[in-house]
């Protein structure tokens, strides 16, 4: 409890949110805040000025293109996507929303803070990352641009969005078939380890809690050991704490990424 | 939190250690340096800002060197104290001729953060740790290279 | 939907003519629904200042510097207090171990050295709760690390730093409890049965509320009025008035709603004294609120044991014969209320069970983790999963039925009361009764059919029973079995029952409830004496040392309320009755008691029922119209009553004697199934049969055993203190502790018997700590579903999902057993 | 617009009013409970875990400590102290206190609170949606098995 002295802002338009950013390298956007207040309560990171994106309209709200795509604003919450009947294009991305820590949190989360945020424990960096999302990025200026998710996620709560820049945007491409599975802290708690799949087309897994970012696998096959290899050929070191060693996860790694493509198999 | 790993560098054993032996240098291969004081050519102190995305984490840096064989050994005792965090680091650096050519780093690193951020949990602070370390040795990489083309 | 309730026949039979034995709704909802409890955060006072803790970032290190100047300087800080000044102020706490621990200093603050992470150093007090946080960010202290001793089994090994300097080293006492004969028993052992190690872990039963104060100093008094949620008063201030050298009457304690307790809330009273200090030093009231961080850190860890070299000698029949063990327990940082657990758990020697030849020796050490403090089912909770795991890993071993080994050797209805090897008497009970209760519950009969069906989905199905006694109303004489100088011994509480100047009945406590419904139940027993509605009776909320309702071991902790409290509520309310009897009579003109009849809300003649003098009557009469009164007449209508058990001081030389007064009982039954490939386990069914004596109100004995049931499943899965090599605490919050929450609970079935306590006023039995029932039955559970998959026997107390897989994967993980014989 | 310390702030808490200046950086519920003295939601963790502090804002559900004073400017807020009229109980606490789904009472203001969000949106939950709807909101005394009582009596 109890933040440090921070100072506040709150955006009408997003050309004034990106200035605000950019006027000091202290400034942080304020999402959410169901990880930054937290963090900030802790005094573990303590920004200078926060610049609050919830007056940005630009920045919520799903889209359903003609050819499937989904484009979903960064500033959309979780039971926003979980009601939304244009998010059913992608069910996945619902279900996995209603995984997300409770009711309250899913009020006020985002789906843009959540990726920003990429705490290892997350549950949509790994998803995304197989769903093959992009991300857009706005800077100053009006510059926009767009990076997948390869190049998105850098490193515990840092991504590719830099200093003076936003995420407005992220646009999922059509597809049915996928699959999220987790081994977590309790039902539905923080996940110990998990794994998400796609198979539309080719098959694209994405691992998380086992390293800073999202470890994104493309077996050859959806076949159970084509997939076992495919993790097992990563060479991941993941951590080790309290909930469970370094060799435990790698094992939930290899589990959760045959069932995840089991559950994306059975999606069709 | 113990990390270790080796390293070889493209360059001769002599141009390794300088770079390990400069304060100077061995600041540029820090995330987030924001200034640097050299007290005698054991002792230095650099203020640091980490790089977290959700706001920087502030630290005053001592490091102190306290063993060296040159050119194969040394170890730096590293204290570090930001308002959200204390952080002692044992590091050693072992070189030695690599096959072929080149340099062979073994390095070694012990790791101990303390205070509010070491409550944020060891699935965050281990992949940051392992990050930064990296970058640290990407970084030493590019000082190598100059100070060897230098 | 999903939870049961059986009712035994007996129960429903008896006729319900009395408000106590009835589900009455709690007096204390009503304003707790509608957020009108006070509890102690939500008390302000004018000018008050707010503290904040710097607290150590070191498990281990001396302090060689502490500068508050730029603290001081802070615009908004009202002013600091420091472990040097602390020692200046105040003697060291009292301690109660006798050699080496009795040596140990234990201030307010760190003076010269900290022993844990989070230990406090120095406290801020500033206009603001932000303020203090900000500006105890500007206090500079250097420190000196020193390695740091977080594993209790290595305490004691050469060369390993001392936590204590004048304690010697790392022990904190030692002791040897020996009954029967035990060479004679592993003669006629068939089998002995050698058991390694096994490990209780560390956990707390985190209350929502964390601790809390707001303490005032009256000046002219000399006196500090402490609002606050500490939950044993009476413990609090005989360490605190010694340490600072004022009389008890000078500490004044308040207390309403508490926010949960459990035993975590009895040992705050260093940070009560640095309160006092600053509320004294800065002339205004101080506030502490303690924070979820700062408890976990630093608050009231329960006790970690070790068992090692157990051996347990035992007939081919599965007759137990008896056990030693080597017990070594971790006290943390700090003896707080220690070393009481090296005798707390000797009430339940011999578990549920006849074995008649015990040794345990017991040492306690001292770490650089969190001091410890009783939680929930204190020290009784190790033992009794210690002799829990020993039947589960005999039964194993000797290839026989966990629940036939059980049966046979459960002391039996017929042999209560029973007399335990060291002198312990429980009361009444029928143990093998309440386990075919809860095997029914959980549909026991069918579980080989619902194996096989569970191993058709790739499930483990395993089935464990966790058996365990609550032992209530402590005889505090078993403090001398520990330190043969200390001066305690028998137990008390008080309460006051008085009928106002317009009759309004008014019941003062000396207990501190926190959650337990105290004023319902003290009214329903007050209803039934004087024949009037729980309605009319007020129980004032909480505690107050200045309403002189109290005595030296009030407070509500280790299962006493419904013995001591609610018999202190009976004997005061009896006074009362006849108190009315007497005024009537009086009034009446000599009218004897016999003839006399309380009926609704007064007192009437029997046989002229329209002669009738309503309580209002009565109150006025005493209080404010009492001329005329006979000189003897000897009525104040203010009754105060203090209840003594009968006790004796048991034979401190061969640890022999009672105890406890009450044995109340609970056996559980879980079933649940393993995820091989993941360790990952759920609960599917779940039984908790409880008995406590007479029940005053089910509804909230239920509540006790289910609330203690949740408890125990979350330290049975994943609720752990579990530090680093530095002595870092891994789980310093609800992200990484994490406790049951909705989705995690199991269907429940409860299920009740009453064995009346021969020995209380009300055939009650103190409860609410027989949660550990629930980890020793996931225990043996797990236990069970590995037996066909690797047959790794269970070796912790919590088994989180690596540990199971860990455990699937390599049965050596498990406890290490051999059997000779 | 510039970035600020301090603001004033308007909320409307149970059909009150409130104008108030407040530093940035302060919590909603330490906003609730120090500025404007309604105490009956309460703080039983700093991570955002516990669900004690929870309040109806907006219509949306939330945990008051993870969201800061100044975020809540223009908001219309429910919390337990409203969910009473006058003396009377209304149907969920009535129903929390025949069930006994409170022990200690310091998670009940927040539990009310989520276990109103729920029957207003869905008046008929089933169990499971029951104990969904309370995933965020953390009891030490009851084992919540009497808390999904008391809910599911009220929605009958």
């Amino acid at each position: 409890m109890l933040l440090r002295e921070v100072a506040y802002a709150r955006p009408a338009s997003l050309a004034e949110a990106l200035q605000l950013l950019a006027a000091d390298d202290g400034a942080r956007a304020l999402a959410g805040g169901q990880t930054l207040i937290n963090v900030m309560k802790a005094r573990a990171g303590s920004p200078d000025t926060l610049v609050d994106l919830s007056d940005l309209d630009d920045l919520k709200g799903i889209e359903l293109g003609s050819d499937g795509t989904l484009e979903i604003g960064a500033m959309t919450t979780y039971t926003e996507i979980m009601a939304s009947s244009e998010a059913r294009a992608r069910p996945i991305l619902g279900e996995v929303c209603a995984q997300i820590a409770d009711v309250q949190v899913r009020n006020r989360g985002t789906i843009g803070g959540n990726v920003c945020t990429n705490d290892p424990t997350n549950h949509l960096p790994p998803l995304l990352a197989a769903l093959g999302a992009q991300f857009t990025i706005a800077g100053g200026g009006g510059s926009e641009r767009t990076v997948s998710s390869d190049d998105f996620f850098l490193g515990v709560y840092l991504t590719a969005v830099n200093t003076g820049e936003l995420l407005t945007k992220i646009t999922i491409p059509a597809g049915r078939n996928d699959g999220f599975a987790a081994v977590t802290l309790g039902v539905e708690g923080t996940c110990i380890a998990s794994a998400a799949a796609s198979l539309n087309g080719s098959v694209r897994i994405a691992l998380g809690c086992v390293d800073a970012v999202p470890v994104v696998l493309t077996p050859a096959s959806d076949d159970a050991d084509a997939v076992k290899q495919a993790v097992r050929g990563a060479s991941m070191e993941p951590p080790s704490d309290v909930h469970a060693s370094s060799e435990y996860r790698r094992h939930l790694a290899e589990v959760l990424a045959v069932r995840a493509v089991d559950q994306a198999r059975g999606a069709a | 939190m113990n990390v270790s790993g080796e390293r070889t560098f493209d360059a001769p054993r002599d141009a390794v250690w300088k770079v390990l032996n400069d304060p100077a240098s061995m600041a540029k291969t820090m995330p987030g340096v924001e200034s640097f004081d050299v007290h005698d050519d054991r002792r230095w102190t650099a203020n640091v800002k980490i790089p977290l995305g959700l706001g920087g984490l502030k630290m005053k840096v001592d490091m102190e060197k306290v063993e060296e064989r040159a050119p194969e050994h040394a170890a730096l005792s590293i204290k570090g104290k930001g308002v959200g965090a204390m952080m002692s680091m044992q590091t050693s650096f072992d070189l030695s001729d690599a096959d072929g050519a080149g340099t062979l780093m073994k390095w070694a690193a012990d790791v101990k953060i303390a205070g509010p951020v070491g409550s944020m949990g060891q699935r965050v602070i281990q992949p940051i740790v392992n990050q930064q370390v990296s970058h640290v040795l990407a970084a030493l990489e590019r000082e190598v290279q100059n100070a060897a083309a230098g | 939907m999903t939870s049961s309730t059986t009712i035994t026949p007996e129960q429903v039979a008896e006729a319900q003519e009395t408000w106590k034995g009835q589900n009455v709704p709690r007096k204390e909802d009503r304003r707790l629904v509608q957020g009108q409890g006070v509890f102690v955060d939500d008390v302000k006072r004018h000018g008050m200042g707010y503290l904040h803790f710097v607290r150590s970032p070191y498990a281990h290190a001396h302090i060689t510097s502490i500068d508050v100047s730029a603290a001081e300087a802070h615009p908004s800080v009202y002013g600091t207090l420091t472990g040097e000044e602390v020692a200046a102020l105040t003697d060291p706490f009292f301690q109660l171990a006798s050699v080496p621990g009795a040596n140990v200093k234990d201030y307010a603050l760190a003076v010269g050295k900290v022993r844990y992470v989070g230990e406090p150093v120095v406290a801020v007090v500033a206009e603001t709760r932000e303020a203090a946080r900000d500006a105890s960010e500007l206090v500079e202290v250097e420190f000196e690390p020193l390695d740091a001793i977080t594993d209790a089994r290595h305490a004691q090994d050469d060369g390993v730093p001392t936590i204590h300097e004048d304690a010697g080293g790392n022990l904190m006492w030692h002791g040897t409890y020996e009954w029967g004969d035990l060479d004679a028993a592993f003669a006629e052992a068939d089998k002995i049965v050698k058991i390694d190690e096994l490990h209780f872990h560390r956990f707390n039963s985190t209350p929502l509320e964390c601790d809390g104060a707001l303490v005032e100093y009256n000046r002219g008094m000399g006196q500090w009025t402490i609002t606050t949620n500490n939950q044993f008063p009476g413990f609090a201030i005989i360490m605190m008035g010694p340490a600072m050298k004022v009389g008890l009457d000078k500490l004044r304690f308040v207390t309403q709603d508490i926010g949960g307790g459990f035993g975590n809330k009895i040992t705050s009273h260093p940070q009560l004294v640095a309160c006092c200090l600053l509320a004294r030093k800065l002339n205004r009231p101080v506030q502490w609120t303690e924070w979820r961080t700062d408890f976990h850190l630093s608050m009231s860890h329960g006790n970690e044991r070790w068992f090692h070299e157990t051996e347990v000698a035992v007939k081919n029949d599965g007759t137990l014969l008896g056990f030693r063990t080597k017990a070594l327990d971790d006290a943390g940082a700090y003896l707080r209320y220690e070393p009481l657990g090296g005798v707390i758990w000797a009430q339940v020697t011999p578990g549920m069970y006849k074995w008649k030849h015990i040794r345990v020796d017991f040492t306690q050490v001292a770490t650089n983790k969190a001091p410890v403090s009783p939680n929930r089912g204190y020290s009784r909770m190790q033992h009794l999963w210690f002799t829990e795991r020993m039947i589960d890993i005999v039964a194993h071993e000797l290839d026989l039925d966990p629940v036939e080994i059980r049966k046979r050797n459960y002391v039996r209805v017929e042999d209560m009361p029973y007399t335990t090897p060291n002198g312990c008497v429980y009361d009444s009970g029928d143990y093998a009764r309440m386990l075919d209760l809860a095997l029914g519950l959980i549909d026991y009969q069918n579980v080989a059919k619902r194996r096989s069906e569970a191993a058709t989905r790739g499930k483990l199905l395993g089935v464990g029973i966790g058996s365990t006694l609550d032992s209530g109303t402590n005889n505090f004489a078993q403090s001398q079995l520990i330190n043969p100088e200390l001066q305690f011994s028998g137990n008390n509480e008080v309460a006051t029952v008085k009928l106002d100047i317009f009759g309004e009945i008014v019941v003062t406590l000396g207990t501190t409830p926190q959650g337990q419904g105290h004023e319902t139940t003290a009214a329903q027993v007050v209803a039934d004496i004087l024949k009037c509605s729980v309605d009319d009776v007020f129980v004032r909320a909480g505690h107050d040392s200045y309403w002189n309702s109290h005595a030296g071991f009030s407070g509500t902790y280790a299962s006493q309320f419904a013995v001591t409290g609610l018999s202190a509520v009976k004997g005061a309310t009896e006074m009362l009755r006849d108190e009315i009897f007497k005024l009537a009579g009086a009034v009446f003109g000599g009218v004897p008691a016999e003839a006399l009849e309380l009926a609704d809300g007064g007192i009437r003649i029997k046989e002229s029922p329209e002669a009738f003098l309503p309580f209002m009557a009565c109150g006025a009469i005493i209080n404010a119209n009492n001329a005329g009164l006979p000189e003897d007449l000897g009525v104040t209508l203010n009754c105060r009553y203090v209840y003594r058990p009968p006790f004796e001081v048991p034979d401190v030389e061969k640890k022999y004697g009672n105890l406890t007064l009450t044995y109340a009982t609970q056996i559980h039954a879980a079933v649940i199934e393993i995820d091989p490939e993941t360790g990952y386990y759920e609960i599917v069914d779940y039984a908790a049969v409880d008995d406590c004596g007479k029940r005053i109100n089910p509804q909230i004995v239920e509540g006790q055993v289910m609330g203690a049931t949740a408890q125990a499943l979350g330290a049975a899965t994943h609720e752990q203190f579990v530090y680093d090599e530095d002595g870092n605490l891994l789980t310093p919050n609800f992200y990484d502790y994490h406790v049951p929450h909705a989705l995690d609970m199991p269907p429940l079935n409860t299920g009740a018997i009453e064995s009346p306590s021969p020995f209380t006023p009300l055939g009650t039995k103190g409860m609410g700590e027989g949660g550990g029932a629930g980890i020793h039955a996931v225990c043996s559970a797990v236990q069970d579903a590995l037996r066909n998959h690797g047959g790794a026997l269970v070796y912790d107390s919590c088994n989180p999902y690596h540990r199971v897989w860990e455990m699937l994967n390599d049965p050596s993980q498990g406890a290490r057993v051999e059997v000779t014989g | 617009m510039s970035a600020t310390t301090e603001r004033s702030i308007t909320v409307t808490i149970n059909g009150t009013t409130y104008e108030r200046e407040v530093e940035a950086r302060k919590l909603l519920i330490h906003f609730v409970r120090d500025d404007l003295d309604l105490t009956g939601s309460h703080i039983g963790c700093d991570t955002g875990n516990c669900g004690a502090c929870s309040l109806i804002v907006d219509g949306a559900l939330v945990k008051s400590c993870m969201m800061l004073a100044v975020q809540a400017d223009g908001a219309t807020i429910e919390s337990v102290e409203g969910l009473a009229d006058g003396d009377e109980l209304n149907k969920l606490q009535q129903a929390f206190r025949q069930h006994h789904a409170l022990q200690c009472g310091y998670c009940t203001p927040g539990m009310l609170m989520s276990a109103t969000a729920l029957l207003r949106a869905n008046p008929h939950p089933s169990d499971d949606e029951i104990k969904k709807a309370l995933q965020g909101n953390i009891c030490r005394c009851t084992g919540y098995w009497n808390i999904f009582e008391a809910v599911k009596a009220a929605a009958e």
